[in-house]
């Protein structure tokens, strides 16, 4: 009899949840949106228009493209093979490993710069050797590289691991046991499998590099990428010069996150 | 031939092995429990599980050290692990030596019809079709099925079951057979092994098995449930057992008088008797419970003087001439042959 | 017998997989790992120490820890209802949601600042507002919250939206038709087995609400958060300047990692 | 008095209903497929899938627009659903209104000594025994069971589902017992309804659903092998079928001289005949093959003169005595009173 008269006690308090998660989650949403919004109805398109054909946004733009195409295919060759060991071993060193990949994710760009810096700065061995040879790791393409890199990479390798996870273990023993090997069950198999989310991780990398301004302001100001050239903007014109290039930079952004709902696997689905 | 020798794996708290198995040409059915270690034991063979111990041997070679797709040994999972970006036609042609070999093997396993289907899109019976015929498409030197048949609804288990045999039969080789289903194993393999707890408790052919179960186990896992302990009271020229006050005439066994044994007899075997006479093996009881089990009907009797219970099976035209009711005596007879004494109970 | 050769080809021209994934992949374990051995190995302890009693380090470090602490409870509250709406909703337009909670984490930093201050700041509505009521939401420590929201409140979102899921619903359904209500199931089931992702989440959130830089330099240059505070002593003083602040925020991260390999549960586990 | 009036649910390609069941103060078992709505029907009677259309009402309070927990319906489910962050005793006492209810429940369901353990490290059948008892705690109006013995090895099924039985006819109150399990639901069910593609094909008595299967799926699932497609040959005083050149003698049934129906026969209720004289429904065919199930023997017989193939089930000392070998000659007889009209075969 208590349980029944607890039931209708529940009853009676009853309180609308999908209400309250809507409200607030709804405030969340518009929150993030509204901002984008306004942006666009700021800036009018003649003024993007012709920011387009400045040529520092022409060069950031190349820079940042150039950059963050070299991160990505970096991250990925390098990447790739390491989420799939996380995603099959069993070894027990594999979540310190993790924990190495995932730290460049909780650490704060500016620090992953001031870090990165420890090592291929000027004052560096590494980053003295490089000036010497005429191909300095700071203020340069190279520079820029190595901290989209350090900063992006992890996602192609937690992205991928997740997609690996996906493929079903089973599927690889039945190809091998159907006398297929390592090389051709990967090709024929797993890779097609893991695509969609690889892809994703492909995705995010490149987001990310485009994206990346607090290492690449210590290891590289210059050549500007476009996130620098936002900042650089603003300082010089206040919001109506930065508006242009950040416009850009948020068709990007909206390109990857069409990628990661259509073709790739969204990770967050 | 497959020979198994002496292969041990440990998971963490549970150990497989050591187990001995030869499959000749053959099918070899295992049956046991889940987490009993069959599957480990297939995956060890097929080499994606690398054993602690012991050796695999298949037609004479030493398959240790060889990669899965080295070892001629094909397996077939329960939900057929079909690859889900293809066709059942691109499946079947991953493993098939050319397209020819693709449609006889549609043909044989009657899937000709849905070849062009994402596996997604097949029914749990045509999903195993498929998979045999791809695992048939690899030419394999002996055969792994880890329990092909349990997903699927009973009528197309029972008749997928009942062509397999024969299409198993006719590949003349090593074929090993797992499964939890007592049916199917017996009904599959010409030989059966019974697995508990990691080691074979029994590998003999079906008919065997279920007659002379070795284990108090095996009894109880082909469904001997009238598994009950006594005395012996005559060996030799006059076996007989002492169980509760009655002297039961049993067959031949090894144990000596006055050790306390185990014997048991299937529920199938025990007569409900309509004389009166009294005779050796024969006992009177109440009826305790029936329970319909729609091609069977299961009796408890309960005998008088033993706290035991014995189980009956009787088919359904035998159980409606009787009619047994809750309560009512009867008179059971346990024929002397059907009773099988299986060892020192502990 | 085509399989048969086939079979021996793949053994003869086998290749060692593992060992190419563990050579690549340790190359870019190293890339994370070594920089950061590195920056330690660089600072003296008492430099460190001295750096610690600097009044503005002690300042930027109160400011982190506010605002970040405020932007993390804020993320929470209005991001944990959405993750459990996104986690068990049916809803057609749950991935366009889904969509919008993910857009600031592939928005660039600075972008994001730029876009807030279409709204914020001091020429916007809302933000004009704000400075007549004596609460600018730009140079001010709500602009720094609003920064490290926006950029940092999906994290729990996502999170919390796949530890929702890892909840299984079956768990819901029993508890629910044992007779108890939407209210004490959440709070003895959902929450409970759900808490290792949610933390994860808050985790996330926390860690990158303390690293900001991009949006808040934008938003709010002062007061000056740890990264910034970086920043600032880097262009002043260079890396020596820069280093012990940014050692206290590698250890923050490090104690977020901490987290979440082991009383959370590392989303990328 | 549960009472499920029209209830239909549709989810995507798939239609549930109109579903119409009536289940007083009994266990009602539901006998389906895996994929024909079972789960889907218990889901919209508990109240946590909402029904497009249709009324249930229990015990005359109409539960449209309650939620789960207003509604006196428990759902058991096929893996226990045990909260795991909780012990087997806090699982309990999460729906028990008193401490000494949860002791109560633990000692009928014989897990008292496992009560500190967690969920996880309970075996199968001590989980299902936790989320009986648990459910029971909450004092339920209806109790309903999604396969609770599906994942239950076989030994541990049988033992549980004979105690099941009393147990639940004990509570008095309208029981839903969701299985694929024909034995199962047999043996639990004071009444069973069989469903496929979301219908119900049939409810009534156990023994009258395997006796007379309302439609060849019916027969089918319940393992009536034997379904054939005859001509009436006569009726009312003399109802005759002729199939093949057989006329066979069968039970009164509705249809008329000349139309072509389906008959079945279940394989228990054949008779391999010694004699040799002819008699109605006696026909002679030779054995097709013989599968021994451990428990049963299943002989296929081809009779001379039909493509049809009949099925045989012979006990084990049934068989023993008779030792049918492949090809041998055997004479059948079809009991007139085990043939069962279907009705007009499309």
């Amino acid at each position: 009899m208590a349980t029944r008269s607890d039931r209708s006690r529940t009853a009676i308090g009853g309180f609308d949840w999908l209400t309250v998660a809507l409200v607030l989650g709804g405030v969340l949403c518009l929150y993030y949106l509204a901002p984008l919004v306004s942006l666009f109805l700021s800036v009018p398109s003649t003024a993007l228009l012709d920011a387009l054909g400045d040529p520092a946004v022409v060069s950031a733009a190349s820079t940042s493209l150039v950059s963050a195409s070299v991160s990505t295919a970096l991250a990925t060759v390098f990447g790739l093979p390491l989420a799939y060991w996380l995603a099959r071993s069993e070894a027990r060193w594999k979540n310190a490993v993790l924990a190495i990949v995932v730290l460049p994710l909780v650490l704060p760009p500016t620090v992953s710069g001031l870090v990165l810096l420890t090592v291929i700065g000027p004052n560096a061995p590494i980053g003295a050797f490089a000036v010497a040879t005429g191909m300095p790791l700071t203020r340069s393409l190279a520079g820029i590289v190595l901290a989209q890199t350090f900063v992006a990479s992890p996602f192609v390798v937690v992205t991928g691991k997740a997609a690996f996870e996906g493929v079903d273990r089973t599927l690889e023993h039945a190809s091998r046991s159907l006398g297929k090997g390592r090389w051709t069950t990967a090709r024929r198999v797993t890779l097609p499998l893991a695509a969609p989310g690889i892809l994703a991780g492909v995705t995010l990398v490149f987001a990310r590099a485009m994206g990346e301004f607090g290492a690449t302001v210590m290891v590289a100001y210059y050549p500007q990428t476009m996130p620098i050239e936002v900042w650089d903007a603003f300082l010089e014109g206040g919001l109506d010069g930065a508006y242009p290039v950040a416009i850009v930079l948020v068709v990007v952004s909206i390109a990857a996150l069409v990628v990661l709902n259509t073709v790739a696997s969204n990770p967050w689905e | 031939m497959l020979a198994i020798s002496e292969v041990k794996k440990a998971y963490g708290a549970f150990d497989l092995g050591p187990i001995d198995l030869t499959v000749g040409t053959e099918v070899l059915s295992v049956l046991g429990p889940s987490g009993c270690g069959k599957t480990t034991l297939l995956s060890a063979i097929a080499g994606v599980v690398d054993p602690d111990a012991g050796t695999v041997t298949l037609n004479g070679t030493d398959l240790a050290g060889r990669s899965p797709e080295e070892r001629g040994t094909v397996l077939v999972f329960q939900d057929g692990a079909l690859f889900p970006h293809m066709t059942a036609r691109e499946n079947v042609a991953y493993a098939a030596a050319s397209i020819d070999r693709v449609e006889e093997l549609a043909a044989t396993l009657e899937v000709g019809d849905v070849l062009d289907q994402r596996a997604a899109t097949l029914s749990g019976g045509e999903r195993q079709r498929v998979a045999l015929a791809r695992s048939l498409a690899a030419d394999p030197d002996a055969l792994l099925l880890d329990e092909p048949l349990a997903n699927l609804d009973a009528p197309i288990k029972r008749r997928l079951r009942d062509e397999l045999r024969p299409l198993l039969s006719s590949l003349s080789i090593p074929v090993l057979y797992v499964t939890h289903d007592q049916h199917e194993a017996t009904a599959i393999g010409d030989r059966l092994a019974v697995m508990a707890d990691g080691a074979i408790q029994q590998c003999n052919t079906p008919g065997e098995v279920f007659a002379h179960p070795a284990t108090p186990f095996v009894a109880s896992f082909t469904g001997s449930t009238n598994l009950f302990r006594a005395r012996v009271a005559g060996t030799d020229e006059n076996p007989t057992l002492e169980w509760a006050d009655h002297e039961l005439d049993a067959p031949d066994h090894e144990s000596e008088v006055g050790e306390t044994i185990e014997f048991c007899i299937r529920p199938e075997y025990v007569v409900v008797e309509n004389g009166a006479r009294e005779r050796p093996n024969v006992l009177d009881g109440r009826v305790r419970r029936v329970v319909f089990e729609g091609d069977d009907y299961l009796v408890d009797v309960a005998p008088e003087s033993t706290d035991d219970t014995i189980q009956v099976t009787l088919s359904p035209p035998v159980y409606d001439r009787l009619e047994l009711a809750d309560g009512e005596r009867v008179r059971l007879s346990l024929p002397s042959d059907a009773i099988h004494v299986i060892g020192a109970g502990e």
